[in-house]
């Protein structure tokens, strides 16, 4: 079983409104030195693929079809070999 | 963060002569003519920024260059219009220094490529036009037409498309009341989202989009300008082509959050300083561009910006790009010079960059510097009116060989056969969809969606308004004048169902290429049959707009002029619903 | 009876509230959530919205306004402090409830009427209705669904803090929990909107007895 | 300048309906290796801090207050240093 730890944010000319509004609050909250806050989605998807380009080709297919929005989301991922008992 | 330095590419402007011998401008949808009508009244080649500014000028989106000689054939006018076409929304008098103010839009190609964000915008766009002229909005309802709910990409758009409405009316707080959705496999390449609003308004608050006053300043509202969605205004004048889906500029994302801080910061400066503000004006297509040279021309005066002083949330703009960006919750106000102190402090108080950049001139001319240079320097008038076009119509072909022989239905398997309609999704309950809408918040909903009009109350009277979108495309397609009549009429039916009276329309004229004398022809025949019932109903067109180039591939939609109606109650304990109320009651029909 | 309705920006309930409020006869007033005193309340409503545009987590970045503090200390001072919706998410995220209120079970915003059952009829926020009433009350949001561990449910079952619940669980929340106080009874928060049941111009007035019973509770006390 | 990337996620006991949604719509996509799905939420922050453990520290600071939610979220982390020069 492959572990995929996928990262989806907005492409660099998007506007982030949750970003913007968390630096504000940051900021009233007195953490000075906070320059720059970008909110992203987090997926953990476990997965049985026959080996690891098996794997990369479905997250990519996946992720791309399901998890982003291509006109505004940009994602990276991290896969991995997990052991198939589960607990997340 | 990650990302490439985008600043070399976009900086290398062409000049005035790469300008012309590239013809880049046919890529921005100026045609040949209109180009070289530019370099004769200029007496010189039109620069880069120059160029861009009178392309999204003249695009059909912001001129209305085409349908314009159609569009001047509504009536307009009666004892109530206090405000008809060519502002932001359209304003009648509801009596008791009250006025109702309503006006739709569409935003059809944005939420075929970005179904959540671009209904979503579609919602702040619509709202900015009833706040911008100073009334609280009220109600949203829409308009929605798909294709069938047979596969998953179209499933996919109705699942954004209503989750973007939700997600922009729901966390504004006003209430999405109302509205119509059916299917039909003519728009699934081209799904329609028509958005209409209501708001309220004391006479004597309205607000009108002018830059009166020589040397009153020009004030930035709201959010920072980035480049979201550059040119739409000529994309959305654009057909589509299925090829084209990866050729788009950058999409633009809605923040509601923002919009009711603008919204409330916006109501509260028309309350509070109603002498000092001299106009507002939304930034809706071609964004600051738009807005601030049509305040200008309206007024008959000049406009001078400085684009160094536009709040901007990405680096290396360039002045093409700080124009004609449609980035969202963006206002143009106009300010008394000397007096602007009041109402920078005011939005800064809700959080909200509110900036002087630039100010009316007796001149006539609309002006743009930019880091120490003139970029635009053109006539507004002229910028501002769109070479007229002509366009030829000629009856569709269709509509001569549909044979005039009544239909016959058969009635062999009534059973079956109702219960097959019963399962259509077009007639089936749509409850599962607008559940998602908050139709109840600011608590006046009377009659909430599921029943034939919307009706709101109107706090602190016994008044309430009624309203509703309507229009069955299929009987246009049929015959467009009779449908069009046949539209207002069943918006009217469904005003009447409440208890109030019809008292007036606002339209979304979605269609196909005006250049196809066929689709042209379907134009004016719809406007002429909106027209024929409108008269005999009392209810002016005072507001509306227009979507053309629904077509995919050379499939045009259906004629779909989407009425939206507005009816008033005066005495809000006469309200009748839909509901049987009692065992017993007699049922009437009534009608041939 | 002197009441606050704290407007927090993204607040879109505040004069839901306020008006409902008035038409009970009482002296309700808007206060920014930028203001830092509420002396002179007796007691303070958070409506109903999208404060901060619910962004990050509904609740999460209200509850560190400038007002907040004066809310914990009216709190703590027994003063009555009632949270509906986007309320009562800012009242558990600043920690005046326990619990959390999570994305629905069915992820998606529902706007519907429901029908609360009244768990305890004993408590300021109820003592309007009749025991084991049940009430019809709008609902409108997409996080409403109410957890906590199990340490704490059992608290407040045990408590009797639960005052409504759920008939028909539309959001998912544990026991189906609709509204919960504290521990000492002052401090209280519901999903559900009672300032949308008021007038009977709308068809509902289930909510009508929610005010009441705040209302009776204050005059006594007074 | 250094750059925290933060990755929120639901404790383990606490449902996660969205991960659940995500992963009956992969199913029906005929992705049908997918085992396990959760999402969660990333936050990429620039911020000023003298030394890395300044940073290591702020970070926690502010995570912990407003970043989650302690009741049923956890967190994990990376930091590293990062130029000033801004590229959004
Ligand atoms: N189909 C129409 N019927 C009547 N008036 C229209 C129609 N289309 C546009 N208008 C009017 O023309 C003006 C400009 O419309 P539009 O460009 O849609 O406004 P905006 O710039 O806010 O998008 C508005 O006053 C609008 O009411």
């Amino acid at each position: 079983m492959y572990l995929a730890k996928i990262y989806v944010t907005y492409k660099p000319s998007i506007l982030d409104p949750q970003g913007e509004v968390i630096k504000a609050a940051l900021k009233r909250m007195d953490y000075v030195g906070i320059d720059q806050v970008a909110q992203g989605k987090y997926f953990e998807v476990k997965l049985n693929a026959k080996d690891v380009d098996a794997a990369t080709a479905e997250v990519e297919s996946f992720t791309d079809a399901l998890l982003i929005n291509q006109n505004t989301e940009t994602y990276r991922f991290d896969l991995s070999l997990v052991s198939d008992e589960v607990d997340v | 963060m990650k990302g490439k330095k985008m600043t070399t590419v976009i900086n290398s402007e062409l000049s005035p002569e790469q300008v012309r011998d590239s013809k880049i401008y046919t890529q921005w949808g100026l045609t040949e003519t209109e180009y070289n009508l530019i370099v004769t009244e200029l007496k010189r080649l039109p620069n880069f920024t120059e160029t861009g500014i009178f392309s999204g000028m003249w695009s059909e989106h912001v001129s209305y260059k085409k349908s314009k000689p159609i569009l001047r054939k509504f009536w307009s006018n009666n004892e109530r219009v206090l405000q008809g076409p060519g502002e932001g929304a359209g304003i009648l008098d509801i009596g008791d220094g009250q006025a109702v103010v309503f006006k739709a839009e569409s935003h059809n190609h944005p939420s075929f490529v970005e179904p959540y964000e671009g209904a979503a915008t579609g919602v702040g766009g619509i709202l900015r036009d009833i706040f911008s002229m100073g009334a609280q909005p009220i109600a949203v309802l829409d308009s929605l037409r798909f294709g069938e709910l047979d596969n998953t990409h179209t499933k996919h758009i109705v699942d954004g498309v209503i989750a973007g409405i939700a997600g922009y009316g729901n966390a504004i707080g006003i209430p999405t009341v109302g509205g119509e959705i059916s299917f039909d496999d003519v728009y699934a390449g081209n799904p329609l989202v028509n958005v209409m609003a209501v708001g309220l308004i004391d006479q004597t608050a309205m607000q009108v989009g002018q830059a009166k006053g020589i040397g009153n300043s020009i004030i930035y509202v709201g959010a920072k300008t980035g480049r979201d969605g550059i040119n739409g205004a000529s994309f959305a004048s654009a057909e589509f082509s299925t090829e084209q889906a990866s050729d788009r500029s950058a999409v633009q994302v809605g923040d509601p959050f923002l919009e009711k801080l603008v919204m409330d910061a916006t109501l509260k400066a028309v309350k509070d300083h109603s002498d000092i503000i001299v106009g507002i004006q939304d930034m809706g297509a071609a964004g600051l561009l738009s807005s601030s040279s049509e305040m200008a021309a309206k007024a008959g005066m000049g406009i001078t910006l400085n684009l160094d002083l536009v709040p901007q949330r990405e680096l290396h703009m360039t002045p093409y790009e700080l124009m004609l960006s449609e980035s969202q919750e963006r206002m143009v106000l106009v300010v008394k010079h000397g007096e602007e102190q009041p109402i920078i402090d005011l939005f800064q108080e809700a959080d909200l960059d509110a900036v002087i950049i630039g100010k009316v001139t007796d001149n006539g001319r609309y002006i743009l510097e930019f880091e120490g240079n003139r970029v635009a320097d053109v006539p507004i008038n002229f910028l501002t009116h769109a070479p007229k076009q002509d366009l030829p119509m000629i009856a569709p072909k269709r509509l001569s060989e549909f044979s005039d022989t009544q239909y016959q239905p058969d009635m062999s398997q009534v059973k079956a056969t109702i219960k097959a309609l019963m399962a259509q999704s077009t007639i089936a309950s749509k409850a599962s969809l607008f559940k998602h809408f908050d139709a109840m918040v600011r608590a006046d909903t009377v009659i909430k969606p599921g029943g034939d009009a919307s009706l709101v109350r109107i706090r602190g009277t016994k008044k309430a308004l009624a309203m509703t979108t309507d229009v069955n495309a299929r009987f246009l397609y049929l015959n467009p004048r009779v449908g069009a009549k046949m539209a207002v009429a069943e918006a009217a039916r469904n005003i009447v169902a409440t208890g109030a009276t019809p008292i007036g329309i606002t339209d979304g004229l979605n269609f196909g290429s005006p250049d196809n004398p066929e689709v042209y022809y379907e134009l004016d025949q719809s406007v002429a049959g909106i027209n024929d019932m409108a008269k005999q109903l009392n209810t002016p067109i005072i507001s509306g707009n227009v979507s053309l180039y629904n077509e995919t591939d050379g499939q045009a939609i259906y004629p779909t002029p989407m009425i939206g109606m507005v009816g008033l109650l005066d005495d809000i304990s006469q309200a009748t619903t839909m509901a049987f109320k009692r065992a017993g009651d007699v049922i009437y029909l009534i009608g041939e | 009876m002197k009441a606050a309705v704290i407007s927090f920006p993204g607040s879109n309930c505040d004069f839901d509230m306020l008006y409902a409020l008035q038409g009970f006869g009482v002296d309700a007033e808007i206060i920014s959530a930028k203001q830092n005193s509420l002396t002179g309340f007796d007691a303070i409503f958070l409506p109903g919205g999208f404060s901060y545009g619910d962004y990050l987590r509904t609740g999460a970045i209200a509850r560190f306004s400038p007002i907040m503090s004066a809310v914990t200390q009216a709190a703590n001072a027994g003063k009555l402090i009632v949270g509906v919706c986007n309320g009562f998410q800012i009242l558990t995220e600043a920690g005046l409830l326990p619990g959390q209120l999570l994305p629905n079970a069915k992820p998606g915003f529902i706007c519907d009427e429901v029908a609360l059952h009244v768990a305890n009829g004993q408590t300021a926020f109820s003592s309007a209705y009749d025991v084991d009433e049940t009430i019809l009350i709008p609902i409108a949001h997409a996080e409403g669904n109410y957890f906590a561990d199990e340490t704490t449910l059992a608290k407040l079952e045990k408590n009797d803090q639960i005052v409504f619940r759920y008939v028909n669980n539309p959001n998912g929340s544990a026991h189906d929990i609709a509204g919960i106080m504290n521990e000492q009874g002052n401090v209280f928060g519901m999903m559900p909107h009672p300032e949308r049941a008021v007038d009977a111009v709308l068809g509902n007035i289930d909510g009508q007895n929610f005010f009441k019973s705040i209302l009776s509770g204050i005059l006594t006390k007074v």
